[in-house]
């Protein structure tokens, strides 16, 4: 379905155009932004929080990182935690949007796992800018009815055995650093674009056609419509373990894109306290723990409560395992001018394949 | 009940002149033709008299009261169009009781007045009909009760009879002749058909190119067209051209025609002369000379028409074909190429001056 | 002929603008001025929001002519406009002259109504549900190979016949209910007269019947073509990897990139060919009348 | 006589063909509100569930309401106004008709996103703002060309022989028109309004942009149950949509008959 990338574009369009409407606020209020249904919200969640803290939770969304930046832009003083993938960390302080954290006020910020917490891409000058949160992975899953033994490669992608049962996103950054990944290059520096064409053009006539939310991937599953496509690791594992269907997610030997979603502090907010209980709170194992039992969720960051996960999880047990840390290249910042190069290759590929 | 006046009414449309300076005086209670062919302009005069349109200059008076710039629905008039534009989602008593019912008069009057109007077009029996389910001839009776009904000053009928067949046209000419003169409405109707203004009107205005090009009561017309026009469009005429002699005209050979009525002119100047086909008499061999059929000619029979009651001649003289209409009274036949004399009188020649 | 132009219509704005103004009014606050701030977007080389630089530029405008893909898309989507013009006119016509003049009574009232109602479903389920019935495995594929002896296999869903289906699908109650219009005008003597005059029921019908109702046609052909010149979520959703259009290109730059000022160029490119390609038609079509 | 009969049958035939293919979506939008997966997958496993979740989804029906409040406003506004400017294009010649006629056109041609993102610029920066007056000023403007459109097609069959008549008989401009014209054209108009409800109710992209967060409409909610995951509750209540409107209409056909006898 596309629709939720016009769905993240419409309301973007919309709070930038009314973000003059300022709600009074209270001081003991904590105003949260991150997306819809992405464990912030969850009803039980927000109960134990202000049960325990005696803050009240107001939350709101936000359906794409422009939509998100938008509103922080637009709306100063009205945030008191903004949840903010790592790649656009830097964007948002460059344009002063968020305040440096002092973490010692943070009693869970310690457990969580060094390489995360020391990202260059959440500190800047010796501050931190955001606090690590989940992280998960764009990967490939498969159809289990296709495959006797799940392949290892992402060369599964290209072979004619499943031409016309591939499934990618419609997504030009994806594509591309997929494209990348194939040809055995760094996600975040691409040398050598013609490569990535090169292998982009040969994998089209493989595809059966494009997919935007989880819905059209466990549509297309479940009507035994594919083999083998990118997906996102906890969608995968939902759609395996919730929604009972045939899927399984593969970390190809050559890598996978990993993604990382930290909190921040907006700048201006009325309610700093409030914003660090409510973000030592969220990379709390025990919550964390619920949240994955509850409702399925991507790793957390904090390694005490990937630990808190029984053995076999796949959060702890896939995700967890050495072997693919080595394999995973997390996302850096992609800048305007790259991404209007990057859709204008995805286009002409997707019209050259007609 | 009311008179018309138009008075020097001109109307162009861009470039094209649809009427140019017309003045008629439609009496109370006449009965008018308006007769010219397509495009001479008489459906426009029509519907500047009703109001569908302004002039833009000249004035129009229904009833002596000026109403050039009153719309149709304030003049109080009542129109027949040539496709009798019956509303068709109403039955016939409605589009008859439309005009009363939109003036707000009580529904009681209004049954009455319906049906009074319906029986005077004898339809009074298919009131409940919708206007889809009538013949072509009940349809224009519709269309007259629904005009006649309102009590109208003025009765407009564009080429009301144009769309029946022939047969059905004649019993309706009768008919609408019967109910004017029943209600005794001013009535202007607009034709391209000289017979059916001929029959009909009591007085005929001849339209060409936007003008008036004659106006009287149709024998007048008919027995002295002031045009060549007039002449030949309204019934059938044989026109001599040459110069005139003060008692007739002189053609180029040298033959002169005598004329007794039509316009003086004076000698010398270019004329014409109309003789009508009936009045000429065809005689073969050499006929003597008669001082009331004082115009003679010689020529040849080139064709016969037979039509019944009469036959046509077509008789070549010196390159000019003249018509000539005999009654059939059982007297010999004159047979294709024979030698014939035309002769006719001079009180039967009109003399034209030259446009 | 002169006597014809006094009929009909009167002249002048004037008395027509009481009628006229409360819809136009209307359209201009609605539509037009917002659309004259998109052409002035058109012409910017960034939106003017939370202070980015931004100048006047003819670039967007100057994209389309320097890039084959923008030129080979808006063919491909004219192409597609046609193509469901043509099935909506091949389908609906003929079920607007039944409806019009074949079936009496009630029922025609129900049908009519009929025809309508699916429209009044959420396009987007719609389209789903039409994923269910074209792909393998699918409706079709199963309803097919119960009645057919030898094995089949079809998988319309992903390809350009499914966007081409779907969007008959949305359209062709247009063609239905404008050509209905103007058929069930038709007096059916003239059908008679024409029948009468020797002609027969195929003579009738692109003699009489065709001209009298290209009205209807016209307003029909014109009610789909110019949307689906650019539409973008049919062809998206059931055209799969074929399903670049015109209409998605605009969308990416609305939507993927926040390019607005190329979006807007590339719509208002697509709004003249579309206008130039009616102005060209409807003399032609007229004239056919 | 025998040509006409079997010309009459297939007739019907195709008709019925016709709505198959027009109802088959529909269908099986209704036969996958009572199935259990949430995918749409076979075989088929019989439930009311999804109706039952429906009726516990306060907001899903409070967007169904607003959306059939709005749409039939929209309708009622723009038929009136746009078979108003259909007879003025109609009775009148004047200069600039031409313009005012393709005006219709760019609101249908030009994507409804581009539309909806000028609209909510525009009104946002003139001080309409957002909220229900919004998505009715939005939603009438786009139905509008629908209606004139449609009503206009119409209109090119209608006599103006009958409005001269009606004024030479007396009528004033008022009378004229309801009492000849309308009637001719109801089934346009009828049309024309039927159009414009459809418009607005599966109008998504405008209703997104200028409804305020409490007041979502239907389509709004259901593009953003995609993200979500989809359910078939969406399937629920767009079954007792079609089934209630069906019914209303095949009502509504039976105590009205709007196509008249010509």
């Amino acid at each position: 379905m596309r629709m939720p990338r016009l769905t993240a574009f419409l309301t973007a369009t919309a709070v930038f155009v009314s973000a003059f409407t300022l709600a009074a606020q209270a001081a003991e209020e904590v105003h949260v932004l991150n997306w819809k249904g992405y464990g912030a919200d969850e009803p039980w969640a927000v109960a134990n929080f202000e049960k325990a803290t005696g803050f009240k939770v107001v939350n709101d969304f936000f359906n794409s990182e422009q939509e998100m930046l938008t509103k922080i832009r637009t709306n100063p003083g009205l945030y008191d935690v903004v949840m903010i993938n790592a790649a656009f960390n830097d964007q948002a302080m460059a344009g002063k949007l968020i305040q440096p954290i002092d973490v010692s006020k943070l009693s869970n910020y310690a457990d969580i796992a060094k390489d995360k917490a020391g990202s260059p891409m959440l500190n800047h000058d010796g501050k931190v800018y955001g606090v690590p949160w989940v992280w998960g992975l764009t990967a490939l899953a498969i159809n289990e009815k296709s495959f006797d033994k799940p392949p290892t490669s992402i060369a599964e992608m290209w072979d004619p055995a499943h031409k016309g049962r591939v499934i990618i996103r419609d997504d030009a950054v994806e594509a591309v650093q997929f494209g990348a990944i194939a040809s055995g290059q760094n996600i975040n520096d691409i040398k050598d674009m013609d490569a990535v064409k090169a292998k982009l053009t040969s994998l089209m006539p493989q595809i059966k056609t494009f997919w935007s939310s989880e819905n059209d991937w466990n549509q297309m599953v479940a009507s035994n419509q594919i083999d083998i496509g990118t997906y996102w690791s906890g969608s995968a594992d939902r759609a395996k373990t919730h929604f009972k269907l045939p899927v399984s997610l593969v970390i190809p030997q050559e890598g996978a894109v990993a993604w990382l979603d930290a909190f921040s502090i907006p700048v201006g907010s009325k309610n700093v306290a409030g914003a660090e209980a409510f973000i030592n709170y969220m990379i709390d194992p025990k919550f964390y723990v619920e949240w994955v039992t509850k409702v399925g969720a991507p790793v957390s960051a904090n390694t005490k409560a990937v630990d808190a996960l029984p053995e076999d999880a796949f959060n702890r047990k896939v995700m967890g395992s050495p072997d693919v840390a080595k394999r995973i290249q997390f996302q850096a910042p992609v800048t305007d001018e790259q991404r209007e190069k990057y859709l204008a290759l995805w286009q002409e590929l997707k019209v050259n394949v007609k | 009940m009311a008179g018309v006046q138009v008075a020097n009414v001109s109307r162009s449309f861009g470039a094209h002149k649809a009427l140019d300076d017309v003045s008629i005086d439609f009496a109370d209670g006449g009965f008018y033709a308006l007769l010219g062919p397509s495009g001479s302009g008489k459906t426009t005069l029509l519907r500047q008299i009703a109001g569908f349109d302004f002039p833009d200059s000249g004035r129009i008076a229904i009833g002596g009261e000026s109403v050039e710039r009153v719309p149709v629905e304030k003049r109080r008039i009542g129109m027949v169009f040539q496709n009798y534009a019956l509303f068709p989602n109403m039955s016939v008593a409605d589009n008859v009781a439309f005009g009363l019912s939109v003036r707000g008069e009580p529904k009681a009057t209004i049954a009455t007045e319906v049906q009074r109007a319906l029986d005077l077009v004898q339809l009074g029996k298919l009131g409940g009909r919708k206007p889809h389910q009538l013949s072509g001839g009940q349809r224009q009776r519709v269309a007259l009760a629904r005009a006649i009904v309102t009590k109208p000053r003025v009765l407009l009928l564009d080429e009301p009879l144009g769309a029946l067949d022939k047969a059905l046209r004649v019993d309706m000419q009768i008919e609408l002749k019967r109910i004017q003169r029943e209600i005794g409405i001013t009535t202007i109707f607009v034709t391209h058909d000289q017979e059916e203004a001929l029959t009909m009107s009591d007085r005929i205005g001849i339209l060409r190119d936007g003008r008036l090009v004659q106006e009287g009561p149709p024998e007048e017309i008919y027995d002295r067209p002031e045009s060549e026009f007039a002449a030949t469009f309204l019934g059938d005429a044989n026109i001599f051209r040459g110069n005139a002699t003060g008692s007739g005209i002189k053609l180029p050979d040298g033959t002169t025609i005598a004329a007794s009525t039509g316009a003086s002119v004076p000698a010398g100047a270019k004329a014409s002369c109309a003789v009508r086909p009936e009045r000429i008499r065809i005689t073969t061999g050499a006929a003597k000379p008669d001082p009331a059929n004082a115009n003679m000619l010689r020529g040849q029979v080139s064709k016969r028409i037979f039509a019944g009651n009469n036959s046509t001649y077509f008789v070549d003289r010196d390159g000019q074909t003249l018509k000539v209409i005999v009654q059939n009274t059982g007297a010999e036949r004159l047979a294709e190429g024979q030698p014939v004399v035309l002769s006719w009188s001079p009180d039967s020649t009109v003399l034209i001056a030259a446009a | 002929m002169a006597d014809q132009l006094a009929i009909g219509s009167r002249r002048g704005l004037r008395p027509a603008l009481p009628l006229l103004l409360p819809a136009y009014l209307w359209l201009t606050v609605a539509i037009f001025l917002p659309l004259s701030a998109m052409v002035f977007f058109s012409f910017m080389t960034d939106l003017p929001l939370a202070g980015k630089e931004w100048a006047f530029t003819l670039g967007n405008y100057a994209a389309f002519f320097s890039q084959s893909l923008y030129s080979t898309l808006l063919f491909a989507s004219l192409r597609l406009g046609l193509e469901v013009t043509l099935w909506c006119v091949v389908i609906g016509y003929p079920a607007a002259y039944v409806l019009a003049k074949v079936l009496k009574g009630r029922s025609r009232e129900a049908i009519f109504l009929l025809v309508i109602l699916p429209f009044w479903s959420n396009g987007l389920v719609r389209i789903f549900s039409w994923a269910m019935v074209l792909r393998e495995g699918g409706i079709l594929d199963t309803a097919l190979n119960a009645v057919l002896p030898f094995k089949i296999n079809i998988d319309l869903m992903y390809s350009y016949p499914a966007v081409i289906i779907g969007l008959v699908h949305s359209y062709v109650p247009y063609m239905v209910l404008t050509c209905y219009l103007t058929l069930q005008a038709i007096d059916d003597s003239l059908i008679e007269a024409g029948r009468s005059l020797g002609a027969s029921r195929r003579q009738v019908l692109w003699r009489v019947i065709i001209p009298l109702s290209m009205p209807g046609l016209i307003a029909g052909a014109a009610l789909i073509f110019v949307p689906v010149v650019g539409s973008f979520m049919e062809p998206r959703i059931l055209g799969g990897r074929t399903g670049t259009f015109y209409g998605t290109v605009i969308e990416d730059q609305f939507v993927a990139v926040f390019n607005w000022p190329l979006g807007a160029a590339l719509s208002f490119i697509l709004l003249a060919v579309v206008l130039i390609i009616l102005a060209l038609a409807a003399p032609v079509l007229r004239k056919a009348a | 006589m025998a040509t006409t009969r079997i010309l009459e049958g297939l007739g019907r035939f195709y008709i019925v063909l016709l709505l198959g293919f027009l109802y088959l979506p529909i269908i099986i939008m209704a036969a996958m509100s009572f199935n259990a997966s949430p995918f749409y997958q076979l075989p088929f496993e019989w439930t009311t569930d999804w109706y039952q979740s429906l009726w516990q989804n306060d907001q899903l029906i409070a967007a169904t309401w607003n959306s059939i409040e709005i749409a039939i406003i929209t309708t009622l506004i723009s038929t009136v106004l746009g078979s108003m400017a259909s007879l003025a294009l109609y009775r009148y010649e004047f200069r600039g008709k031409k313009v005012l006629q393709a005006l219709l056109f760019p609101p249908i041609a030009i994507p409804w996103l581009i539309t909806g993102t000028a609209m909510l610029i525009f009104f946002f920066g003139v001080g309409i703002g957002r909220g229900l007056i919004a998505i009715l000023l939005g939603h009438v403007a786009l139905a509008l060309p629908y209606v004139i459109v449609v009503v206009s097609a119409r209109l090119q069959t209608f006599a103006p022989e009958l409005e001269e008549a009606a004024r030479s008989l007396g009528a004033n401009q008022w009378q004229v028109t309801m009492r000849v014209t309308l009637p001719w054209i109801m089934p346009g108009v009828i049309a024309g309004g039927l159009f414009a409800f459809a418009v607005s109710f599966d109008q998504f992209v405008v209703s997104y942009f200028l409804s305020t967060p409490g007041q979502t409409t239907l389509p709004v909610e259901i593009y953003a149950a995609i993200r979500k995951g989809f359910t078939p509750e969406i399937n629920a209540v767009s079954t007792i949509i079609i089934v209630v409107s069906m019914a209303l209409m095949l009502l509504t056909a039976r105590f009205f008959k709007f196509g008249g006898e010509k």
